[in-house]
Protein backbone atom coordinates (compact mmCIF):
# COMPACT_ATOMS: atom_id res chain seq x y z
CA UNK A 1 0.00 0.00 0.00
CA UNK A 2 1.35 3.40 -0.40
CA UNK A 3 1.94 6.39 1.50
CA UNK A 4 -0.53 8.38 0.26
CA UNK A 5 -3.55 5.42 0.10
CA UNK A 6 -2.55 4.88 4.28
CA UNK A 7 -3.13 8.81 4.74
CA UNK A 8 -6.18 8.72 2.92
CA UNK A 9 -7.64 5.35 4.96
CA UNK A 10 -6.60 7.11 8.05
CA UNK A 11 -8.33 10.40 6.92
CA UNK A 12 -11.15 8.03 6.63
CA UNK A 13 -11.09 6.70 10.00
CA UNK A 14 -10.51 9.99 11.77
CA UNK A 15 -13.73 11.21 10.05
CA UNK A 16 -15.61 8.15 11.90
CA UNK A 17 -14.02 8.91 15.31
CA UNK A 18 -15.11 12.53 15.11
CA UNK A 19 -18.34 11.41 13.98
CA UNK A 20 -19.04 9.33 16.80
CA UNK A 21 -17.69 11.79 19.28
CA UNK A 22 -19.95 14.32 17.46
CA UNK A 23 -22.63 12.31 18.41
CA UNK A 24 -21.88 10.85 21.89
CA UNK A 25 -20.25 13.44 23.92
CA UNK A 26 -22.66 15.60 25.66
CA UNK A 27 -20.35 18.66 25.81
CA UNK A 28 -20.64 21.14 23.58
CA UNK A 29 -16.87 22.27 23.35
CA UNK A 30 -15.89 18.65 22.90
CA UNK A 31 -18.48 18.24 20.34
CA UNK A 32 -16.67 21.24 18.42
CA UNK A 33 -13.45 19.54 19.07
CA UNK A 34 -14.97 16.29 17.38
CA UNK A 35 -16.35 18.64 14.02
CA UNK A 36 -12.24 19.72 14.43
CA UNK A 37 -11.36 16.04 13.89
CA UNK A 38 -13.94 15.26 10.85
CA UNK A 39 -12.56 18.31 9.42
CA UNK A 40 -8.67 17.65 9.74
CA UNK A 41 -9.87 13.56 8.09
CA UNK A 42 -11.70 14.91 5.32
CA UNK A 43 -8.41 17.40 4.60
CA UNK A 44 -6.04 14.60 4.90
CA UNK A 45 -8.90 12.60 2.02
CA UNK A 46 -8.27 15.72 -0.11
CA UNK A 47 -4.49 15.90 0.25
CA UNK A 48 -4.15 12.14 -0.96
CA UNK A 49 -5.73 13.70 -4.30
CA UNK A 50 -3.16 16.66 -4.19
CA UNK A 51 -0.30 13.90 -3.70
CA UNK A 52 -1.29 11.99 -6.62
CA UNK A 53 -1.78 14.55 -8.64
CA UNK A 54 1.69 15.25 -8.69
CA UNK A 55 3.00 16.59 -12.69
CA UNK A 56 4.29 18.80 -14.31
CA UNK A 57 7.65 18.73 -12.35
CA UNK A 58 5.52 19.53 -8.67
CA UNK A 59 5.56 16.29 -5.90
CA UNK A 60 1.98 17.05 -6.06
CA UNK A 61 -0.72 19.17 -7.42
CA UNK A 62 -0.85 23.19 -5.76
CA UNK A 63 -4.96 23.70 -6.39
CA UNK A 64 -5.95 20.91 -3.79
CA UNK A 65 -3.58 21.99 -1.35
CA UNK A 66 -4.42 25.61 -1.59
CA UNK A 67 -8.06 24.64 -1.50
CA UNK A 68 -7.07 22.80 2.26
CA UNK A 69 -5.42 25.67 3.69
CA UNK A 70 -7.90 28.26 3.13
CA UNK A 71 -10.65 25.31 4.28
CA UNK A 72 -8.62 24.93 7.24
CA UNK A 73 -8.76 28.64 8.33
CA UNK A 74 -12.04 28.64 7.27
CA UNK A 75 -13.02 25.65 10.02
CA UNK A 76 -11.19 27.85 12.63
CA UNK A 77 -13.89 30.72 11.92
CA UNK A 78 -16.23 28.33 12.08
CA UNK A 79 -14.89 27.27 15.59
CA UNK A 80 -15.18 30.51 17.02
CA UNK A 81 -18.34 30.89 15.89
CA UNK A 82 -19.89 28.31 17.29
CA UNK A 83 -17.67 29.12 20.52
CA UNK A 84 -19.44 32.69 20.73
CA UNK A 85 -22.65 30.84 20.36
CA UNK A 86 -22.13 28.80 23.18
CA UNK A 87 -20.65 31.52 25.51
CA UNK A 88 -23.91 33.75 24.99
CA UNK A 89 -26.16 30.53 25.38
CA UNK A 90 -24.95 30.15 29.03
CA UNK A 91 -25.26 33.56 29.58
CA UNK A 92 -28.46 33.51 28.46
CA UNK A 93 -29.99 30.08 30.22
CA UNK A 94 -27.13 29.73 33.04
CA UNK A 95 -25.80 26.98 31.68
CA UNK A 96 -24.55 25.37 28.42
CA UNK A 97 -26.41 22.52 27.45
CA UNK A 98 -28.16 21.36 24.47
CA UNK A 99 -30.75 19.27 25.91
CA UNK A 100 -33.89 21.17 24.98
CA UNK A 101 -35.53 20.42 28.42
CA UNK A 102 -32.33 20.97 30.69
CA UNK A 103 -33.22 22.51 33.59
CA UNK A 104 -32.83 26.33 32.65
CA UNK A 105 -31.89 28.95 35.41
CA UNK A 106 -33.22 32.73 35.24
CA UNK A 107 -31.16 35.03 33.55
CA UNK A 108 -28.01 36.26 34.47
CA UNK A 109 -27.90 40.15 35.70
CA UNK A 110 -29.85 41.36 32.80
CA UNK A 111 -27.46 40.16 30.48
CA UNK A 112 -29.68 39.85 27.26
CA UNK A 113 -33.29 40.59 26.31
CA UNK A 114 -32.26 43.55 24.54
CA UNK B 1 35.27 14.64 2.99
CA UNK B 2 31.82 13.59 2.67
CA UNK B 3 32.30 9.82 4.40
CA UNK B 4 33.66 12.56 7.23
CA UNK B 5 30.50 14.17 6.89
CA UNK B 6 28.60 11.65 6.92
CA UNK B 7 30.27 10.20 9.98
CA UNK B 8 29.87 13.48 11.60
CA UNK B 9 25.55 13.60 10.85
CA UNK B 10 25.70 9.93 12.13
CA UNK B 11 27.00 10.68 15.77
CA UNK B 12 25.30 13.49 16.21
CA UNK B 13 22.03 11.70 15.27
CA UNK B 14 22.42 8.86 17.17
CA UNK B 15 23.98 11.26 20.85
CA UNK B 16 20.27 12.70 19.71
CA UNK B 17 17.83 10.43 19.99
CA UNK B 18 19.50 8.97 22.91
CA UNK B 19 19.03 12.12 24.43
CA UNK B 20 15.22 11.66 23.58
CA UNK B 21 15.10 8.23 24.56
CA UNK B 22 16.76 9.24 28.13
CA UNK B 23 13.81 12.19 27.98
CA UNK B 24 10.99 9.80 27.79
CA UNK B 25 12.63 7.40 30.40
CA UNK B 26 13.05 10.48 32.34
CA UNK B 27 9.47 11.72 32.05
CA UNK B 28 8.30 8.19 32.62
CA UNK B 29 10.27 6.98 35.72
CA UNK B 30 10.58 10.03 37.85
CA UNK B 31 9.09 10.23 40.44
CA UNK B 32 7.52 14.05 40.73
CA UNK B 33 6.67 16.97 38.61
CA UNK B 34 10.01 19.11 38.92
CA UNK B 35 12.04 16.05 38.36
CA UNK B 36 10.62 15.10 35.12
CA UNK B 37 10.66 18.94 34.14
CA UNK B 38 14.53 18.65 34.51
CA UNK B 39 14.38 15.16 32.19
CA UNK B 40 12.21 16.92 29.46
CA UNK B 41 14.41 19.79 28.87
CA UNK B 42 17.38 18.04 28.33
CA UNK B 43 15.67 15.87 25.73
CA UNK B 44 14.19 19.48 24.39
CA UNK B 45 17.58 21.39 24.08
CA UNK B 46 19.74 18.48 23.58
CA UNK B 47 17.72 16.41 21.07
CA UNK B 48 16.69 18.84 18.83
CA UNK B 49 19.88 20.74 18.64
CA UNK B 50 22.07 17.52 18.31
CA UNK B 51 19.92 16.33 15.53
CA UNK B 52 19.71 19.68 13.70
CA UNK B 53 23.48 19.44 14.02
CA UNK B 54 23.83 16.42 12.34
CA UNK B 55 21.38 17.41 9.35
CA UNK B 56 23.22 20.69 8.33
CA UNK B 57 25.38 18.97 6.44
CA UNK B 58 22.73 17.94 4.63
CA UNK B 59 20.95 20.96 3.55
CA UNK B 60 21.53 21.98 0.29
CA UNK B 61 22.74 25.32 0.77
CA UNK B 62 25.78 24.37 2.43
CA UNK B 63 28.67 25.06 -0.34
CA UNK B 64 31.06 22.25 0.63
CA UNK B 65 28.86 19.09 -0.70
CA UNK C 1 8.26 -4.12 3.72
CA UNK C 2 10.36 -1.00 3.59
CA UNK C 3 12.04 1.08 6.77
CA UNK C 4 9.78 4.10 5.12
CA UNK C 5 6.48 1.42 4.88
CA UNK C 6 7.14 0.81 8.43
CA UNK C 7 7.60 4.66 9.54
CA UNK C 8 3.97 5.08 8.13
CA UNK C 9 2.43 2.77 9.46
CA UNK C 10 3.73 3.75 12.74
CA UNK C 11 2.78 7.02 12.24
CA UNK C 12 -0.56 6.08 10.87
CA UNK C 13 -1.58 4.13 14.03
CA UNK C 14 0.04 7.04 16.60
CA UNK C 15 -2.51 10.11 14.90
CA UNK C 16 -5.32 7.18 15.30
CA UNK C 17 -4.42 6.37 18.47
CA UNK C 18 -4.14 10.11 20.13
CA UNK C 19 -7.11 11.04 17.82
CA UNK C 20 -9.00 8.07 19.96
CA UNK C 21 -7.83 9.89 23.23
CA UNK C 22 -9.43 13.67 22.73
CA UNK C 23 -12.36 11.93 22.00
CA UNK C 24 -12.40 9.03 24.97
CA UNK C 25 -10.75 12.04 27.37
CA UNK C 26 -12.67 12.82 30.48
CA UNK C 27 -11.90 16.45 31.19
CA UNK C 28 -11.72 19.37 28.11
CA UNK C 29 -8.25 20.31 29.34
CA UNK C 30 -6.71 16.24 28.51
CA UNK C 31 -9.07 16.35 25.75
CA UNK C 32 -7.18 19.68 23.97
CA UNK C 33 -3.75 18.77 25.26
CA UNK C 34 -4.25 15.06 22.99
CA UNK C 35 -5.49 17.49 20.12
CA UNK C 36 -2.20 19.92 19.92
CA UNK C 37 -0.38 16.61 20.02
CA UNK C 38 -2.68 15.55 17.41
CA UNK C 39 -2.05 18.54 15.88
CA UNK C 40 1.47 18.05 15.45
CA UNK C 41 1.36 14.95 14.36
CA UNK C 42 -0.74 15.41 11.25
CA UNK C 43 2.13 17.61 10.32
CA UNK C 44 4.65 14.55 9.56
CA UNK C 45 1.85 13.07 7.83
CA UNK C 46 1.54 16.18 5.95
CA UNK C 47 5.16 16.30 5.07
CA UNK C 48 5.35 12.65 3.96
CA UNK C 49 2.41 13.96 1.63
CA UNK C 50 4.85 16.67 0.33
CA UNK C 51 2.81 19.28 1.71
CA UNK C 52 4.69 21.50 3.92
CA UNK C 53 2.53 24.51 3.19
CA UNK C 54 -0.18 22.60 4.98
CA UNK C 55 1.97 20.89 7.40
CA UNK C 56 2.41 24.61 8.67
CA UNK C 57 -0.62 25.67 8.93
CA UNK C 58 -2.63 22.70 10.35
CA UNK C 59 -0.27 22.59 13.04
CA UNK C 60 -0.51 26.36 13.65
CA UNK C 61 -4.23 27.36 12.99
CA UNK C 62 -5.78 23.48 12.80
CA UNK C 63 -4.44 22.53 16.20
CA UNK C 64 -2.18 25.39 17.77
CA UNK C 65 -4.91 28.03 17.65
CA UNK C 66 -8.21 26.07 17.89
CA UNK C 67 -6.27 24.31 21.03
CA UNK C 68 -5.76 27.70 22.51
CA UNK C 69 -9.78 28.74 21.49
CA UNK C 70 -11.34 25.66 23.27
CA UNK C 71 -8.73 25.63 26.96
CA UNK C 72 -9.34 29.41 27.41
CA UNK C 73 -13.56 29.33 26.51
CA UNK C 74 -13.62 26.08 28.65
CA UNK C 75 -11.62 27.88 31.88
CA UNK C 76 -14.08 31.16 31.40
CA UNK C 77 -17.01 28.81 31.38
CA UNK C 78 -15.74 26.88 34.65
CA UNK C 79 -15.52 30.20 36.04
CA UNK C 80 -19.30 29.86 36.51
CA UNK C 81 -19.76 26.31 36.57
CA UNK C 82 -22.32 24.62 34.35
CA UNK C 83 -19.66 23.14 31.88
CA UNK C 84 -20.78 19.40 33.08
CA UNK C 85 -24.64 19.97 32.96
CA UNK C 86 -25.23 17.87 30.29
CA UNK C 87 -26.79 13.91 30.37
CA UNK C 88 -24.68 11.35 28.57
CA UNK C 89 -26.48 9.97 25.65
CA UNK C 90 -29.41 7.60 26.16
CA UNK C 91 -28.57 3.68 25.22
CA UNK C 92 -30.14 3.69 21.50
CA UNK C 93 -27.65 6.38 20.68
CA UNK C 94 -25.05 4.82 22.16
CA UNK C 95 -25.31 1.87 19.96
CA UNK C 96 -26.41 3.66 16.77
CA UNK C 97 -23.64 6.32 16.85
CA UNK C 98 -20.88 3.81 16.31
CA UNK C 99 -22.57 2.01 13.76
CA UNK C 100 -23.21 5.08 11.74
CA UNK C 101 -19.89 6.25 12.12
CA UNK C 102 -18.21 3.06 11.13
CA UNK C 103 -20.40 3.34 7.61
CA UNK C 104 -19.30 7.02 7.05
CA UNK C 105 -15.63 5.42 7.61
CA UNK C 106 -16.13 2.73 5.38
CA UNK C 107 -17.58 4.87 2.55
CA UNK C 108 -14.79 6.95 2.51
CA UNK C 109 -12.21 4.40 2.96
CA UNK C 110 -13.95 2.80 -0.35
CA UNK C 111 -13.78 6.29 -2.00
CA UNK C 112 -10.37 6.53 -1.52
CA UNK C 113 -9.37 3.45 -2.96
CA UNK C 114 -11.76 3.40 -5.85
CA UNK C 115 -9.84 6.97 -6.81
CA UNK C 116 -9.71 7.41 -10.81
CA UNK C 117 -6.79 5.87 -12.49
CA UNK C 118 -4.74 8.04 -13.91
CA UNK C 119 -5.48 10.55 -11.41
CA UNK C 120 -6.82 14.08 -12.70
CA UNK C 121 -4.32 16.94 -11.66
CA UNK C 122 -4.45 20.57 -12.19
CA UNK C 123 -0.59 20.78 -11.70
CA UNK C 124 -0.06 21.43 -15.47
CA UNK C 125 -2.16 24.53 -15.24
CA UNK C 126 -0.96 25.65 -11.99
CA UNK C 127 3.01 25.43 -13.53
CA UNK C 128 1.56 27.62 -16.43
CA UNK C 129 -0.01 30.21 -13.62
CA UNK C 130 3.48 30.12 -11.75
CA UNK C 131 5.71 31.23 -14.59
CA UNK C 132 3.22 33.97 -15.26
CA UNK C 133 3.96 35.37 -11.44
CA UNK C 134 7.67 35.15 -11.22
CA UNK C 135 7.12 33.07 -7.92
CA UNK C 136 8.84 30.02 -6.78
CA UNK C 137 6.18 28.30 -3.95
CA UNK C 138 2.92 26.71 -6.39
CA UNK C 139 0.97 27.05 -3.25
CA UNK C 140 1.51 30.56 -2.46
CA UNK C 141 0.55 31.23 -6.78
CA UNK C 142 -2.58 29.22 -6.61
CA UNK C 143 -3.54 31.62 -3.88
CA UNK C 144 -3.24 34.29 -4.79
CA UNK C 145 -3.23 34.16 -8.46
CA UNK C 146 -5.11 31.73 -9.89
CA UNK C 147 -7.86 30.73 -7.82
CA UNK C 148 -7.38 34.62 -6.07
CA UNK C 149 -10.96 35.20 -6.31
CA UNK C 150 -11.38 32.00 -3.80
CA UNK C 151 -8.72 33.38 -1.55
CA UNK C 152 -10.53 37.06 -1.61
CA UNK C 153 -13.93 35.42 -0.64
CA UNK C 154 -12.14 33.07 2.23
CA UNK C 155 -10.87 36.54 3.69
CA UNK C 156 -14.29 37.59 3.71
CA UNK C 157 -15.75 34.78 5.37
CA UNK C 158 -13.08 35.57 7.72
CA UNK C 159 -14.40 39.44 8.62
CA UNK C 160 -17.71 38.09 8.72
CA UNK C 161 -16.92 35.57 11.53
CA UNK C 162 -15.39 38.22 13.76
CA UNK C 163 -18.84 40.15 12.69
CA UNK C 164 -21.03 37.78 13.86
CA UNK C 165 -18.88 36.70 17.35
CA UNK C 166 -18.72 40.89 17.96
CA UNK C 167 -22.67 40.37 17.39
CA UNK C 168 -23.47 38.34 19.83
CA UNK C 169 -22.37 40.45 22.72
CA UNK C 170 -25.03 42.43 24.57
CA UNK C 171 -26.23 46.11 23.89
CA UNK C 172 -24.68 47.51 26.83
CA UNK C 173 -21.20 46.08 25.82
CA UNK C 174 -21.30 46.98 22.27
CA UNK C 175 -18.35 48.80 20.99
CA UNK C 176 -16.04 47.91 24.30
CA UNK C 177 -13.24 45.46 24.76
CA UNK C 178 -13.46 41.54 24.80
CA UNK C 179 -12.44 39.84 28.43
CA UNK C 180 -8.84 39.69 29.08
CA UNK C 181 -7.41 36.43 27.90
CA UNK C 182 -5.35 35.63 30.74
CA UNK C 183 -4.96 34.91 34.14
CA UNK C 184 -5.20 38.57 36.91
CA UNK C 185 -1.97 38.50 37.82
CA UNK C 186 0.56 37.62 35.19
CA UNK C 187 3.86 36.00 36.53
CA UNK C 188 7.35 37.06 36.22
CA UNK C 189 8.50 33.58 33.98
CA UNK C 190 5.67 34.75 31.85
CA UNK C 191 6.91 38.14 31.18
CA UNK C 192 10.45 37.11 30.69
CA UNK C 193 9.70 34.33 28.19
CA UNK C 194 7.52 37.39 26.02
CA UNK C 195 10.81 39.38 26.32
CA UNK C 196 12.51 36.61 24.48
CA UNK C 197 9.69 34.96 22.28
CA UNK C 198 8.32 37.51 20.83
CA UNK C 199 10.51 39.37 19.01
CA UNK C 200 11.98 36.32 17.68
CA UNK C 201 8.15 35.33 16.81
CA UNK C 202 7.38 38.40 14.96
CA UNK C 203 11.00 38.14 12.95
CA UNK C 204 9.76 34.40 12.06
CA UNK C 205 6.31 35.38 10.80
CA UNK C 206 7.83 38.56 9.04
CA UNK C 207 10.39 35.73 7.43
CA UNK C 208 7.90 33.18 6.52
CA UNK C 209 5.41 36.01 4.43
CA UNK C 210 8.71 37.21 2.98
CA UNK C 211 9.88 33.51 2.11
CA UNK C 212 6.46 32.51 1.36
CA UNK C 213 6.62 33.62 -2.36
CA UNK C 214 8.96 31.02 -2.67
CA UNK C 215 9.51 28.35 -0.66
CA UNK C 216 7.11 26.66 1.77
CA UNK C 217 5.52 29.65 3.88
CA UNK C 218 3.16 32.80 3.02
CA UNK C 219 0.49 34.73 4.26
CA UNK C 220 -1.85 32.78 6.19
CA UNK C 221 1.18 30.92 8.37
CA UNK C 222 2.89 34.18 9.03
CA UNK C 223 -0.42 35.90 9.74
CA UNK C 224 -1.20 32.80 12.16
CA UNK C 225 2.34 33.21 13.56
CA UNK C 226 2.28 36.86 14.14
CA UNK C 227 -1.27 36.10 16.07
CA UNK C 228 0.06 33.88 18.14
CA UNK C 229 2.87 36.16 19.93
CA UNK C 230 -0.14 39.27 20.09
CA UNK C 231 -1.74 36.24 21.80
CA UNK C 232 1.10 35.65 24.02
CA UNK C 233 1.23 39.56 25.00
CA UNK C 234 -2.22 39.24 25.93
CA UNK C 235 -2.03 36.12 27.85
CA UNK C 236 0.75 37.77 30.10
CA UNK C 237 -1.57 40.78 30.25
CA UNK C 238 1.13 43.07 29.04
CA UNK C 239 -1.94 44.75 26.75
CA UNK C 240 -5.06 43.77 26.86
CA UNK C 241 -7.64 43.02 23.92
CA UNK C 242 -8.54 46.43 22.10
CA UNK C 243 -11.99 47.81 22.04
CA UNK C 244 -13.70 46.64 19.11
CA UNK C 245 -14.80 49.84 18.42
CA UNK C 246 -11.85 50.87 17.87
CA UNK C 247 -11.26 52.63 13.71
CA UNK C 248 -7.60 50.93 13.70
CA UNK C 249 -8.63 47.66 14.75
CA UNK C 250 -11.37 48.08 11.98
CA UNK C 251 -9.19 49.15 9.08
CA UNK C 252 -6.56 46.40 9.93
CA UNK C 253 -9.17 43.52 10.10
CA UNK C 254 -10.57 44.53 6.36
CA UNK C 255 -7.44 46.10 5.56
CA UNK C 256 -6.55 42.37 3.69
CA UNK C 257 -9.76 41.44 1.45
CA UNK C 258 -9.98 45.43 0.46
CA UNK C 259 -6.44 45.63 -0.81
CA UNK C 260 -7.03 42.69 -2.21
CA UNK C 261 -10.68 43.41 -3.88
CA UNK C 262 -8.95 46.91 -5.09
CA UNK C 263 -6.30 45.38 -7.06
CA UNK C 264 -9.31 42.52 -8.43
CA UNK C 265 -11.01 45.43 -9.31
CA UNK C 266 -8.36 47.52 -10.84
CA UNK C 267 -7.30 44.63 -12.86
CA UNK C 268 -9.44 45.37 -16.21
CA UNK C 269 -7.93 48.66 -16.40
CA UNK C 270 -4.06 46.93 -15.92
CA UNK C 271 -4.20 43.90 -17.40
CA UNK C 272 -7.25 43.22 -19.31
CA UNK C 273 -9.23 40.81 -16.42
CA UNK C 274 -11.00 40.78 -13.34
CA UNK C 275 -8.16 39.72 -10.91
CA UNK C 276 -5.63 39.66 -13.70
CA UNK C 277 -1.75 41.04 -12.67
CA UNK C 278 -0.09 42.84 -15.16
CA UNK C 279 2.93 40.83 -16.92
CA UNK C 280 5.70 41.38 -15.38
CA UNK C 281 4.55 43.21 -12.31
CA UNK C 282 3.00 40.65 -10.65
CA UNK C 283 5.02 39.23 -8.00
CA UNK C 284 5.88 43.12 -6.44
CA UNK C 285 1.53 42.93 -6.62
CA UNK C 286 1.64 39.84 -5.20
CA UNK C 287 3.55 40.61 -2.29
CA UNK C 288 1.86 43.56 -1.66
CA UNK C 289 -1.61 41.74 -1.29
CA UNK C 290 -0.23 39.34 0.86
CA UNK C 291 1.32 42.04 3.37
CA UNK C 292 -1.90 43.17 3.71
CA UNK C 293 -3.21 39.38 4.70
CA UNK C 294 -0.83 38.41 6.77
CA UNK C 295 -1.65 42.01 8.73
CA UNK C 296 -6.03 40.80 8.98
CA UNK C 297 -4.86 38.01 9.53
CA UNK C 298 -2.40 38.62 12.56
CA UNK C 299 -5.31 40.81 13.63
CA UNK C 300 -8.79 38.40 13.16
CA UNK C 301 -7.44 35.26 14.85
CA UNK C 302 -6.53 36.75 18.58
CA UNK C 303 -9.84 38.70 17.82
CA UNK C 304 -11.92 35.13 16.98
CA UNK C 305 -10.23 33.62 20.19
CA UNK C 306 -11.01 36.57 22.49
CA UNK C 307 -14.46 36.44 21.73
CA UNK C 308 -17.45 39.11 21.90
CA UNK C 309 -16.78 42.45 23.91
CA UNK C 310 -17.38 41.74 27.44
CA UNK C 311 -16.53 45.08 28.79
CA UNK C 312 -18.87 48.43 28.53
CA UNK C 313 -16.80 51.09 26.32
CA UNK C 314 -15.02 54.05 27.82
CA UNK C 315 -17.42 57.21 27.46
CA UNK D 1 22.17 7.01 5.02
CA UNK D 2 18.56 8.16 4.12
CA UNK D 3 17.77 4.33 5.58
CA UNK D 4 19.58 5.30 8.79
CA UNK D 5 17.44 9.13 8.74
CA UNK D 6 14.66 7.20 8.98
CA UNK D 7 15.44 4.76 11.70
CA UNK D 8 16.48 7.54 13.81
CA UNK D 9 13.41 9.60 12.99
CA UNK D 10 10.89 6.06 13.46
CA UNK D 11 12.86 5.62 17.06
CA UNK D 12 12.23 9.01 18.66
CA UNK D 13 8.98 8.76 17.30
CA UNK D 14 8.75 5.22 19.29
CA UNK D 15 10.13 7.42 22.50
CA UNK D 16 8.07 10.33 22.32
CA UNK D 17 5.15 7.89 21.62
CA UNK D 18 5.54 6.31 24.69
CA UNK D 19 6.45 9.95 26.76
CA UNK D 20 2.53 10.23 25.54
CA UNK D 21 1.65 7.73 28.56
CA UNK D 22 2.00 10.69 30.89
CA UNK D 23 -0.81 11.81 29.04
CA UNK D 24 -3.11 9.26 29.61
CA UNK D 25 -1.87 8.61 33.06
CA UNK D 26 -1.72 12.14 34.04
CA UNK D 27 -1.73 12.85 37.16
CA UNK D 28 -1.97 16.64 36.56
CA UNK D 29 -2.48 18.94 33.63
CA UNK D 30 1.06 19.53 34.39
CA UNK D 31 2.04 16.50 33.39
CA UNK D 32 -0.03 16.04 30.44
CA UNK D 33 1.79 19.36 28.92
CA UNK D 34 5.10 18.07 29.59
CA UNK D 35 4.56 15.55 27.52
CA UNK D 36 3.09 17.40 24.58
CA UNK D 37 6.08 19.42 25.22
CA UNK D 38 8.00 16.63 24.90
CA UNK D 39 6.28 15.45 21.54
CA UNK D 40 6.66 18.36 20.30
CA UNK D 41 10.54 18.40 20.29
CA UNK D 42 10.21 14.98 18.86
CA UNK D 43 7.98 15.95 16.39
CA UNK D 44 10.49 18.41 14.97
CA UNK D 45 13.17 16.30 15.07
CA UNK D 46 11.44 13.23 13.63
CA UNK D 47 9.99 15.59 10.93
CA UNK D 48 13.45 17.55 9.87
CA UNK D 49 14.63 13.79 8.93
CA UNK D 50 12.14 12.33 7.64
CA UNK D 51 11.81 15.69 4.85
CA UNK D 52 16.05 15.26 4.33
CA UNK D 53 14.84 11.84 3.63
CA UNK D 54 12.35 11.49 1.40
CA UNK D 55 13.69 15.07 0.17
CA UNK D 56 10.84 17.74 0.53
CA UNK D 57 12.59 21.12 -0.23
CA UNK D 58 12.07 23.93 2.66
CA UNK D 59 10.49 22.28 6.12
CA UNK D 60 13.56 24.38 7.69
CA UNK D 61 10.68 27.10 8.07
CA UNK D 62 7.99 24.35 8.93
CA UNK D 63 10.15 23.50 12.04
CA UNK D 64 10.87 26.71 13.18
CA UNK D 65 7.12 27.79 13.19
CA UNK D 66 6.51 24.43 14.63
CA UNK D 67 8.95 25.04 17.47
CA UNK D 68 7.34 29.23 18.12
CA UNK D 69 3.67 27.87 18.07
CA UNK D 70 4.82 24.44 20.51
CA UNK D 71 6.18 26.89 22.95
CA UNK D 72 2.44 29.60 22.27
CA UNK D 73 0.55 26.63 23.51
CA UNK D 74 2.54 25.73 26.46
CA UNK D 75 1.76 29.32 27.67
CA UNK D 76 -1.96 28.71 26.96
CA UNK D 77 -2.26 25.71 28.94
CA UNK D 78 -0.25 26.68 31.28
CA UNK D 79 -2.60 29.79 31.33
CA UNK D 80 -6.36 27.79 31.12
CA UNK D 81 -4.97 25.00 33.55
CA UNK D 82 -6.91 24.70 36.65
CA UNK D 83 -5.12 25.96 40.10
CA UNK D 84 -5.50 26.16 43.29
CA UNK D 85 -5.34 29.88 43.33
CA UNK D 86 -8.39 32.04 42.34
CA UNK D 87 -10.55 32.16 39.48
CA UNK D 88 -8.11 32.69 36.42
CA UNK D 89 -10.77 35.12 34.88
CA UNK D 90 -12.12 37.57 37.25
CA UNK D 91 -15.42 38.79 35.55
CA UNK D 92 -14.25 42.98 34.78
CA UNK D 93 -18.08 44.04 33.81
CA UNK D 94 -17.92 47.57 33.35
Amino acid sequence: MSASTLAGLVGAALVGLGLYGLIVNPQPLRKILAFNLIGSGAFLVFGIVARRGAAAGFPFDPVPQAMVITGIVVAFAASALAVALILRLREETGNVSLDSDAPAKPPGDGAGAS
Amino acid sequence: MSLALDLFSLIAISAGAFFFFAGTVGLLRFPDSLTRLHALTKADNLGVGLIVLGLLPRAGSLPMR
Amino acid sequence: MSILQVLDLGLAILVLAVAGWTIAARELFASVVGYVAYGLLLSIVWIRLYAPDVALTEAAIGSGVTGVLLVTTGARLRGAGGVEANRPPGISLRFLAPGLAVLVAAALAAVVLLLPEPPTTLAPEAREGLAATGLGNPVTAVLIAYRSFDTMLEKVVLVLAVVGVWSLAPDRFWGGAPAPLGRARPEGALLFLDQALVPLGILVGIHLFWVGADEPGGAFQAGAILAAMWMIVMISRLTEPPRVGARWLRLALIAGPAVFLAVGLAGPGMAGGFFAYPAGFAKPIILFIEAFMVLSIAVTLPMLVAGPPRRSPEP
Amino acid sequence: MNDVLLVAAGFILLTVAAGLVRVLRGPGDFDRMMAVQLLGAGGIASLLLIASATSVAGVEDVALGLALLAAFASVALVNSAETDGPEPFEGEDG
